[in-house]
């Protein structure tokens, strides 16, 4: 797979791999190293600290003109840092969704004094950034917003609430969608905003989910005044400024991969056929079941396909031809349902096990199998159901007739 | 003779079923329930016995109702719809069963009465830490000394620990080829010196588990049920009967999410049209429907089998609990689906019923393990 | 499962199976005899010969008044001449749509006359009907009707096209739809016609079919007469009335269960397993895979779910409770996709020799498998797709709203 | 280096391959084929070789056109997509190549030239009665006599043996504890003296297969190809190439599938609407395109792995074969399940990409023996 390669190439892939070797937080990558896999404090300044670190070293930020930050290095280059860094399985982020979305959108439709504010310390990790879009009637149809801004002076008075908020606890800054014209129609009444998580009359509180954690959030809106001039992209469009976004948003997917992960997890093949052989029901061993080697063959199959899919892309654009921006549905859906149906698996191999959780001396893997079945039911639903996926491949790809619609 | 439908008697233990759980048992109580180490309230189960369900197929004798397993299987259909909390099948059938079947008239005596009037939660202690309901797990040993036993060992994903009064527990005191041979039951008070209950923290909260830990307990004769060494046979006998209640549990489950999805869909307006109006969401509710018809069929058949000793009893419980158990995981899955993200809210009570779904897929046997049965008939 | 019974029972119990054993045909139920599986002439006299021999024995024609020639038995005994009919599993009727079809229509729209001249011929097999319903652009929408009759004195004048005719080679009488009020709106233009195949300027012809065969057939209609009495139900009420027939049709779904095929074939649980125990791939016994005996052990399941969701609804209807007509969607679909899942496993199982068909040396079970593998593609498209028979079930016996459509 | 796209050259291969086929090969040309016994004719085989597909990967030196195994994947893709009949893979694949990698100079210099030019079809006889195709299921003998080998026995499930010129045939020269061992390959005229051939009617007939029976046929020694009891790694190698392009018929075939629903479901008016604004047919659309999405990358990842002799080769084509043979078969039932009726009746193309589906499925092995290979990497 890995043919000749210059020596240029060579030494810089050495170069990589060396600064990766003394620059891991220490131990990572092996059995005993626990990362923290769910929202806390620890997992976010590891994140913060993770990001920095590879900017500061100049192995991140790609994508980016350099005078908002950005780091501008030769596609080779680019190219062997992503290859090596996902080789070893670097650490994740921190929860922000800076590089996310908020970074895709301001760059496509900020201002000048907004690029240069915050792009930088969105690319270093010094600023972390949260959204607010959904709302109890709006979930899958934006156009149900009822979070509303009235002009006041120079400022927008914002009122009502968002659901739904990830990165709600540790966020600097946040995008916001709200109705500006409440008489307009549809696509042509909201705006879109950034907006500072410490004004006045800005709230937040944890929404539990059935995982019974609280990676979401909810935020509150009572009064709080957004300057004008945080308007990104044009007044009363901004269900277009949103797409960006959701589009940058759903194409942020799973990470599947041999080795893409730091311990035993779920995108880890290993770990499952490990799970499998250490596993036994009814005094057999579930790897030694048809059954189970079919269904986990299967599994490392959608796990390549994915990794093929992406190289072949890769390529495609490489060589110059147009991406859909709407495949981001199709492997939006294919991750999300892969995960469900490995979890699903996962569960069945665990047999009365999988009623253990974090906190239950029998927990296997701490529980961290268990709680990320129940966290990633959401996987189908959060950024866009995987119904609103299928009927944007059919409509957007595929060019099928919409269907008739109440309103629209 | 095999009666599928349901009689006027029936309808009217199901009215009055419906009727109990939604004012004793309502999600308040459930949730209580969750974050309680018990699982259950001395209380509720006094209101249980009150309306005759602690001893519903016990016989009059020993202060039963004298009902049939099918009714007790509509009572379970309904305790289903409601993820009803607490000890019922553990007591019921794990425990009284076997002591009805295999007790001398004075276990019977001292047991089944206080069980049918709610003095005396019970549960069985089988499972091992390889987590699978079989002879082969069952390797806890009792060693005899004099006219005692004494059990040293640990039981794992024991149900109802904390709740029960005294537990049945299976030990190895033979091993033999056959790992059915070698069993022997012991009845065991929980408040006996060196006997430890650790709680297991569950998935599904509704359903606690616990491990339970013997140091040298000495079981007096009188408290061996059943002949020595041949304990899993009633055993085996109660826990087909718990998997056709369990499917019973699944069904009812199963018609409240359904329901629940279909008032959900009328009224959840997105796009401008309700959501039910969309063919995704109309296919999905129709899958559900149509599989939850099947899944009920089975049960039915399964409940009415055991009820009249069929011999392929064995056969339509295997058949029920494979497909009401993937059935009730497909439905409880979709019933988050529909809802979005009101549904994966810890404040929806979806969730409790995709968690019971998941847990009640694991007890007896998944889906795999009973479709391997049903192939060995055909062998 | 068999209980005590009255003696009553046990006598008449015998008597059927006593009467079975004489006038079944010679050799039937043993692997020697090869029963005609498709729609052979010889098939069709075998039907014919069996439905009037069970007939004229009192033991078919259940269900119709006697002066309509229906044959009246306590209800107990029809429980045992079906039971006793399905454990040796009898013969298939011809293939008419005059039992599925225009028996339960007439029965339910018929004038007098019509119920006296062709009820009895239905029941006892004499005289053999086909429908028409489906054209080239109506298929599972009948509003797209286009084959149209012009009132003519005291007949109609019929022109158009008619597909998908079941029977369509043996029919003496036919159901038809036609439009006879183009002007009118949708459920309000189209009458329901008894027509004569032996009408001058009627026509069919074979519609070959995916798996090589004919079963279906056209029909053409070039000025055919059919007399104003022949009407069933109100003039531009058709469309009413056909649904009587369609209900009736879908019903008449598939007979699965351990015992009720006379060789070895679909429904047949025992073949199935027979098949894997004979059938090895890479020198392993199918049987012995756990792969398929999950998988068949799963259709076991499925056909006793069948069976048992008979009974049940056979029990509430005796109790008196009313079973929703539109629940025969919910069983057409599921035998349908269970036949389906079940031929593609068959396929798996036959390997390379599932591309064997009729004719080669080589074909397992005379091709039998394979042919129905492709014949019952149709079965979730015919008698209403499986997805019509989706929103049938979701809005007419959930009670969802129907979508907005273009029409209607 | 491994390369996941296609170039300049290879989208010129593209289009003049679809041009080529969609003026030779229309579907009345593959009726026509369908109803004929050798399922190809001189004619349009000629036409193949003018264009130089017929030796597409052979050596310049002879006479091929000294392509990349990418490049065939390529040509093959357009193949399926037109459900194209006729011994391609066969003689290119399943027999030059073992040729080109086992023959001697003389072998080469015989064979390959007239296969690369047209003027001789080959199609490999290796599976017999059990259908698999593995070293197991070789038991044909060929016996030594003098130089000769004599062969004598049937080949089941032959490929194109009609239209061959010439067999590959494999043989059991030894029997041992290893199945490879001891499998000779033999070049055998059909015109020989002895050798019966008879179709097998087949559920695709765009695929001929045929029962091949030698009678007592002498082999001499320079028609013994590559080392006497050495003969499966060659074979084993052509048919992981022959598998990898089976792949991309496979991806081709479910193209043609998806393209003509789509027009279909945009056109088919039902209920006032096109059929393709419901969503019940828009998501099966969206489940047929993505599943082919990844199918095609599967299959580029394999067909390239092949191409470099990566090490993992084996493992890209086992998880190809199984992901492109579900995807296909999938795609192909709804692409029946969408058009309706009209998808049913045998005028319309759609089966015959429905049972191509089927075939390509149990050829060198179904999803689940490869599912099954995968597996036995992580054992």
């Amino acid at each position: 797979m890995v043919s000749e390669q210059s020596g240029k190439e060579t030494a810089f892939r050495k170069q990589v791999r060396d600064w990766l070797k003394t620059n891991l937080p220490k131990g990572w990558g092996t059995p005993e190293y626990h990362a923290p896999e769910r929202q806390t404090e620890a997992a976010q300044a590891l994140g913060e600290k993770w990001t920095k670190t590879c900017y500061d070293a100049g192995y991140a930020g790609f994508g980016y003109p350099k005078e908002y930050g950005g780091i501008v290095r030769p596609d080779w280059e680019i190219r062997i840092i992503r290859e090596e860094f996902t080789l070893c399985g670097t650490p994740p982020g921190p929860m922000s969704q800076g590089l996310l979305m908020a970074g895709p959108t301001i760059l496509r439709w900020g201002q000048e004094w907004q690029k240069k504010r915050f792009l930088p310390k969105i690319l270093n990790g010094e600023e972390s950034w949260c959204q607010g879009f959904s709302e109890p009637d709006a979930g899958s149809d934006l156009a149900n917003v009822r979070t509303a801004a009235v002009r006041d002076g120079d400022d927008w008075v914002v009122n009502g609430q968002k659901v739904w908020t990830s990165n709600w606890m540790f966020a600097d800054f946040g995008l916001l969608v709200v109705k500006t014209d409440p008489a307009a129609k549809r696509h042509r009444n909201l705006s879109y905003f950034i907006f500072d998580c410490t004004s006045p009359g800005f709230s937040r509180r944890p929404l539990k989910q059935m995982s019974g954690e609280s990676e979401f959030g909810e935020m509150f809106f009572d009064n709080v005044r957004i300057p004008h001039k945080n308007l990104l992209g044009e007044l009363n469009m901004g269900w277009y400024v949103a797409l960006t976004g959701l589009a940058a948003e759903r194409s942020g997917g799973f990470a599947v991969g041999g080795r893409s992960t730091a311990r035993r997890g779920w995108g880890n093949m290993e770990s499952i056929v490990e799970l499998a052989k250490e596993t036994k029901h009814y005094g057999k061993a579930v790897w030694d079941d048809p059954l189970f080697r079919q269904r986990i063959a299967q599994f490392a199959i959608q796990g390549e396909a994915m990794r093929a899919n992406g190289a072949l892309q890769g390529a495609m654009a490489r060589q110059g031809k147009k991406i859909d921006p709407n495949e981001v549905s199709v492997s939006k859906n294919f991750s999300a349902e892969l995960r469900q149906h490995s979890d699903d698996m996962v569960m069945e191999i665990l047999g009365a096990y999988s009623q253990m959780v974090e906190g239950s001396p029998l927990a296997v893997n701490g529980g961290d199998w268990v709680y990320g079945m129940l966290r990633w039911r959401g996987a189908t639903i959060e950024r866009g159901t995987s119904e609103i996926n299928r009927n944007i491949i059919a409509e957007k790809i595929l060019g099928l007739p919409r269907e008739a619609r109440g309103n629209d | 003779m095999m009666e599928y439908g349901i009689n006027e008697e029936q309808e009217m233990l199901k009215t009055m079923a419906r009727d109990f759980l939604a004012k004793e048992c309502p999600k308040t109580f459930t949730r209580a329930m969750m974050n309680d180490q018990t699982g259950i309230t001395k209380d509720y189960w006094k209101k249980m016995a009150d309306v005759g369900w602690t001893g519903l197929i016990l016989p009059e004798q020993y202060g039963g109702a004298n009902m049939t397993f099918r009714d007790l299987s509509i009572l379970c259909e309904e305790m289903g719809r409601m993820v009803m909390p607490g000890p019922f099948v553990s007591t019921l059938v794990m425990s009284a069963l076997p002591i009805l079947n295999a007790g001398t008239e004075a276990q019977k005596q001292e047991f089944l009465p206080r069980i049918a009037n709610g003095q005396m939660i019970m549960t069985a202690a089988v499972t091992e830490t390889d987590g699978d309901f079989w002879p082969g797990g069952v390797n806890m040993q009792a060693y005899p000394r004099g006219e005692d036993y004494i059990l040293t060992g640990a039981k794992s994903f024991v149900p109802d620990a904390m709740a029960a009064d005294w537990f049945l527990v299976a030990c190895r005191t033979k091993t033999s080829a056959d790992p059915e041979e070698g069993i022997t039951l012991c009845l065991v008070n929980k408040d006996d010196w060196g006997i430890y209950v650790n709680p297991l923290k569950t998935m599904d909260e509704t359903r606690k588990q616990y491990q339970v830990t013997f140091n040298r307990i000495a079981v007096p004769a009188k408290y061996i049920l059943g002949e020595v060494n041949k304990g899993w046979r009633y055993l085996k006998d109660a826990a087909l009967r718990a998997t056709a209640l369990h499917c019973a549990e699944m069904v009812g489950g199963g018609e409240w999410v359904l329901e629940t999805c279909v008032e959900y869909a009328k009224t959840r307006v997105q796009f401008g049209a309700p959501i039910g109006s969309f063919q995704a969401v109309k296919h999905h509710l129709a899958n559900m429907y149509t599989q939850l018809e099947y899944a009920r069929a089975l049960m039915v058949w399964a409940a009415e089998s055991v009820k009249e000793n069929d011999p392929q009893a064995d056969l339509a419980v295997n058949m029920a609990k494979a497909y009401c158990g993937d059935t009730f995981k497909m439905v409880a899955g979709l019933g988050i689906q529909i809802h979005g993200g009101i549904g994966f809210t810890w404040d929806h009570d979806m969730h409790l019923y995709f968690k019971r779904s998941r847990a009640l897929d694991t007890v007896f046997g998944d889906a795999n393990y009973h479709r391997e049965l049903i192939a060995q008939h055909y062998d």
